[in-house]
């Protein structure tokens, strides 16, 4: 796993300047830890710590230039870094900041907002959010009907954002709302950076089906945003939302979490022994209708890595486009609901019951919790890949060409709001 | 279940749905759950005196239906109650009431039926143990003599409202074969385990028995000759089940119609989506042979047909694995609201994913389907 | 199942003659036979025979009005018919012309078509098909291509029609043919009937995947019409069609062919006893997979028989709509499915080898062959239902208002053709 | 399989694609069957002579590869089969060369693998009985000794290619275990009984052992003491059988991407209709899944990775699976015309049927992987 042997003299130094600085330092990395949740304050303060440590050691930013802050190494160098990072937890908790509004600004921002907000975040000062979903539409993402009118020198932003991670206890986030509503949907549409602390935001959480409720939703009322903190052009916000989503598909399948991409992943079909386990709490192990439930429960999760692996892989060697995240997307969804299913009839009864210990039946909770509309439906990952991969016809477009208002449903919608 | 009603039966189920629109709405179950609690006894009460349970008792003992005329209405009113997730203890009090209708003594019908009709008793029903086949077939409990006595040792699994029922009917087995006992929640050796659930509008327990003397009066039927009676129990308790799971899927579809038909994306309401028209319209299609499935099962208990076990595992194959299904991507349709404890969709999906496991899997009852064949 | 304690005397007398002229000369029904090989030249001859002892005995057309060579009595009759004639093998291989010619004709067909055909029909002596469906365009019939043109007082085909039941057998067809291209694909067809042996028409048996060739394409070169042969309005098909597809579902319903339309059909379970003995042949009587597998397979087989009891008592009841036979059809078609998957995992390797003694492995081949295609895909199915019973708004449609030569695509496939 | 493919490789499935288009397309399939003939010798020799055979046959022997390195090569080579649903022995032929080169001795190595190489000599591989478990482990035949030779009797089941070999690798079981023979075909007492069967480009038979006699120089590695080598056939005969149906399925899906695109109905291309886009979306998911799984079976075999039998059932589980599913509904989206003769998709749809039911359905490579998983 390690590849010390390929570093030239340089990478070296830096291999050992950043062991020796992590060193003490760094809290440990807990196998069982879950690793980001976003409702617990602990876990946040914890990470903050840790990049200012990263920071102070220079080993923040590995690959941002060093105007804002960052090492301007190449990637070689974060390769390095994670693999002496391996026995610490790394701060988990900025992956919206590193993943996505860095990019964004490093493409898109001017030099006031970059030097503004790169370093600190770097610093692990600045917690980021992105406010993008809306109630009125999940996965129509630029059908948006948040506002932002210009009032003298500032812009002020009406309406609401929703399924913000970890939004009560964010600084900032940036925000797709819409500047000109006299213009076909996705030209009328302006990406801001929002303090959120800014009077006029509130923040309430989401409180889920299985409980916890790291997402939240805010509602905007009259928030005043400087009018110097437009990130590229007004009515150019469709062109930042593409680095935007380019990014978030590329950090999703690379993982979201800095510190679980371990460059080079032993390629090995794991077994999961809870299925064996449940099998032989049951008396079930020789029932043959059992293992044929459990058996392909180990194919299916057993293929899922191997797709998974494969379109890695294919995207990284240019053989397949970068849209081919949507194909392991689509598979995980599917799997998710055959695996439920499996073990739902395995287990019988005891899926839905069981004695008092744990907190509900994991197994039916499953399978009641068990869908993927976070990130992309599975409809959209359906879209991606039958018109981008098969190149099979567009759905017939009924809102792209008309001015935003002008379509029945949205005059009436923001009549309302 | 509207082809084919009587105007009798379409009366039934209007009063029924109303009072449970009224009294019952599926937001009351999410103010028992925030709560934690999971019913409310005063709407278990008013149901019952809409005579709820008298559909299984006979005059004379407070209710209005002899035999086994009283399961096609049942049905009616158990889809009624899938349709609000009704929390009270229909099943169990039902199941019981049948069985002690159908083979009680007469001391026992006077002591129990007329307090069960009311509402102001709770009975509950020990059929299985606690193994991953649990609820198609007796289980669990073994008996045996001592003297004049019976004792039971063992564990009844996944026990329907034994937690809030003062009265056990008792499924056990001895070298002779099957018997039912009738008695008291609180007699000495028995224990109640109460389980959590993924149903919050339900209550499920094990119940221990530990050298549990009961005396031969408690005897439901003959000792040792209970097999046929408690095949019939099971199939009324499948087939209310079913019916529940329709009313269930019935209605988380109505309202995902409504949902999907005013939500736009992409300037239309998603529900013109070709992928989700298509979907649903698997969906209805599985329904309405839920919905067949389950009348048939509910009218060839009624007319005591020589299928009637077969219909049994018929509608529950069918109820269990698409009520699940249907209720699942109704959820799905709903996006990320449909994942918030705001809504109500997940109180029917917790409800058709339990209906799927209890009282038999749909892989536990095509096995049955095997032996009920010959096979 | 015999309802003769509800005779009136009428219809006692009826059924008398019914029962007495039919014994003797009506051919006995067997069982194993199957209801109707359009491809079967001796079972043709066969039916025409029994046909014409109908008409003889004065039991041909019984709900067909006097004027045309019917009986000229109500459903019951018909119903009280059905009860004698189930011990006779009824004459099966006139489908088309009694379900749905007939009904056309009845409908739209001028007093000199009626007269012309009808009586010949329920004499047997004409044998009917269909001429709907072309190679171009499966489910979408409104959009055919073959053209008809009016030179001096005929009416002149040219074009090509395909699936054709029993086409090389038919002496006429009652054909869909474009008049008008020039306005929108609905509004410019005409319904024809064509006689079959006319010069400039050939026809084609189909070869299937399975072997038998029941159906035809047929190709219509010049083929020349009697002016009087319009069955409707010219430029009015698409009406004539409503009333033909309309009676070609409710026929599909309540079963195509005459005879095995039981009147008051017994509803009990049938289990299919050859999964048993699969099961036991394989020594698998106590395999717990197995038994799911069996399990499984009656069940879907019970429900779908239940499924459409429920349907066509519903829609004779008026409870559920006359479209919801599509209901039915989309669960047969993935009951079907299903069924080939379950027995093909049930038998393994002996689904798809055999030793000799059968043509073919009998499970592998249904699961090659076993597609709902015919009749209506099911994805047709899948529109009626969710469009007609769901109330979802239909496909945007590209082609319903433009006229049909304008639409792109129809313009060089008319140029070719 | 483009990922991670190296030059050569690339190299090789284009000579093999190039070789298959023009020699042996899915036409020629369908001219063979209209003669009641189901391969063409003279093409079985020209793609022996382009090497597929020798990629399991050391040098010395005619072929170019030591040990397990032709797997993958193999398997490249096997999804170019699939794309044209190719009729010859190549199965049969590339197990029991594998097999001979792996374990054989030096004698057999000579006798056999330089005829095989070349396509002058055909040999099947018998492993299994005749039940419907039949596939995945060895059983159906049972050796005893006699004097110095050894005895078989039983009957081998589904035996690839047997009625068109020259040679049989046949395995057979004792107390002491597993052994595996090499004998002429023609040996007295063996009988082949050929099969009817779905897919019209193989052959299968069952073959009868009666009081078969065999002298000690057939065995093929130790008597008693043959499952590892076994098991190592097994899995690679059933990772060349799921590169096949990849190759299956891809030209497939090729194709019906192709119609569905130039098909119109209402006024759009059918392709454009999203009920059929999404299904095309889970299908190609599904094939890339059958595709990564294919490919590490084989690299695991060939890299003797301890998870290589794991890994084979893996694959097998979703080639066999996906691979009727995805072919059928391709089949399904040609509406009418897929359901003739004169059209290439039910070949495909045969191979696929065919290939998930041999050699293993899913449901017993589900077994095995909790038999290999400890359970």
């Amino acid at each position: 796993m390690n590849t010390e042997h390929l570093d030239t003299d340089e990478q070296r130094a830096f291999r050992l300047k950043a062991r020796e600085w992590m060193a003490g330092r760094m809290p440990p990395r807990d196998p069982q830890e879950e690793p980001c949740d976003l409702g617990d304050g602990d876990q946040i303060a914890k990470d903050r710590r840790s990049q200012r440590i990263l920071w102070d050691g220079g080993l923040a930013g590995i690959t941002v230039p060093a105007a804002y802050g960052g090492q301007g190494l190449d990637k070689r160098f974060e390769d390095i870094f994670l693999e002496e990072a391996e026995p610490y937890r790394l701060p988990w908790v900025f992956g919206n900041a590193f993943n996505i509004v860095l990019p964004d600004l490093l493409a898109h921002g001017s030099e006031h907002l970059k030097t503004l907000y790169i370093p600190a975040m770097l610093r692990g000062e600045h917690m980021w959010c992105q406010l993008l979903s809306e109630p009125s539409g999940g996965s129509d993402l630029f059908g948006l009907l948040t506002r932002a009118e210009k009032r003298g020198d500032k812009w002020v932003i009406n309406g609401s954002k929703v399924w913000t991670s970890g939004g009560h206890f964010c600084d900032y986030g940036i925000c797709l709302a819409r500047t000109d509503p006299a213009v076909p949907k996705h030209q009328g549409l302006t990406m801001f950076i929002v303090d959120m602390r800014a009077p006029g935001v509130t923040i309430n959480p989401i409180q889920l089906v299985r409980g916890g409720s790291h997402f939240c939703q805010e509602f905007f009322d009259d928030v005043e945003i400087p009018e110097d903190h437009v990130v590229g052009e007004v009515n150019g916000g469709w062109t930042v939302a593409q680095t935007h989503l380019a990014q978030e598909r590329i950090s999703m399948a690379r993982g979201w979490h800095i510190g679980l991409r371990t460059p080079a992943k032993a390629e090995t079909i794991e077994v999961q022994t809870s299925y064996l386990d449940t099998a032989r709490q049951l008396g079930l192990e020789k029932d043959r209708h059992a293992r044929v439930l459990i058996g392909e429960a180990i194919a299916i999760d057993a293929v899922y890595a191997m797709t998974t692996a494969r379109v890695g892989k294919g995207i990284r060697s240019g053989a397949l486009p970068p849209t081919s995240g949507a194909l392991s997307s689509l598979m995980a969804a599917n799997t998710a609901v055959r695996r439920t299913a499996l073990l739902s009839e395995l287990v019988g009864p005891a899926g839905v019951a069981v004695l008092p210990g744990e907190e509900e039946p994991v197994i039916g909770m499953d399978r009641v919790c068990t869908h993927r509309i976070g990130g992309g439906t599975t409809e959209m990952q359906r879209n991606i890949i039958s018109e981008r991969h098969l190149e099979l016809p567009r759905e017939p477009s009924l809102d792209r060409n008309l001015p935003f208002n002008q379509l029945k449903h949205n005059s009436s919608a923001m009549a309302k709001s | 279940m509207d082809v084919g009603l009587t105007e009798d039966q379409i009366a039934l189920q209007e009063t029924t749905r109303r009072f449970l629109e009224e009294q019952s709405p599926i937001g009351a179950l999410r103010r028992l759950a925030d709560k934690d609690e999971s019913f409310d006894p005063a709407v278990w009460r008013q149901g019952a005196e809409l005579g709820w349970v008298g559909l299984f008792v006979p005059e004379d003992h407070g209710g209005f239906s002899e035999g086994f005329q009283g399961v096609v209405d049942a049905a009616i009113v158990a889809e009624e109650l899938g349709r609000v997730v009704f929390s009270g203890p229909f099943h169990a009090v039902a199941t019981v009431a049948f069985a002690v209708a159908q083979a009680g003594s007469d001391a026992q019908k006077a002591a129990l039926l007329p307090a069960l009709v009311s509402g102001d008793a709770i009975a509950a029903w020990c059929l299985s143990g606690t193994g991953a086949q649990s609820g198609v077939e007796p289980g669990g409990l073994a008996v045996t003599t001592r003297g004049d006595d019976h004792v039971i040792d063992g564990i009844a699994g996944y026990v329907q409202d034994a937690a809030i029922a003062q009265h056990l009917l008792v499924t056990a087995r001895s070298d002779a074969g099957l018997s039912q006992f009738l008695i008291p929640t609180d007699t000495p050796g028995v224990t109640i385990l109460p389980l959590e659930l993924v149903d919050l509008g339900r209550r499920l327990a094990h119940v221990r028995f530990e050298d549990v003397v009961i005396g031969a009066e408690a005897l439901v039927g003959e000792a040792g000759a209970a097999a046929a009676q408690v095949e019939r129990q099971l199939q009324v308790a499948v087939a209310l089940q079913c019916a529940e799971t329709v009313g269930v899927v019935d209605r988380a579809l109505e309202f995902t119609l409504d949902y999907v038909k005013q939500r736009y994306a992409f300037g239309r309401p998603i529900g013109g989506f070709q992928a989700l028209k298509h979907r649903l319209a698997d969906h209805v299609t599985q329904l309405e042979g839920a919905k067949a499935a389950a009348a048939y099962a509910a009218k060839a208990i009624q007319d005591e047909s020589p299928d009637a076990a077969i219909a049994v595992s018929v509608a529950k194959s069918q109820c269990g694995k698409w009520g699940t299904e249907i209720v699942r991507d109704c959820l799905h349709m709903h996006g990320g609201i449909g994942m918030t404890w705001e809504h109500d969709i997940h109180f029917y999906l917790r409800r058709a994913v339990s209906n799927e496991a209890l009282w038999g899997t749909p892989a536990a009852h095509h096995e049955r389907l095997c032996a009920l064949a010959g096979l």
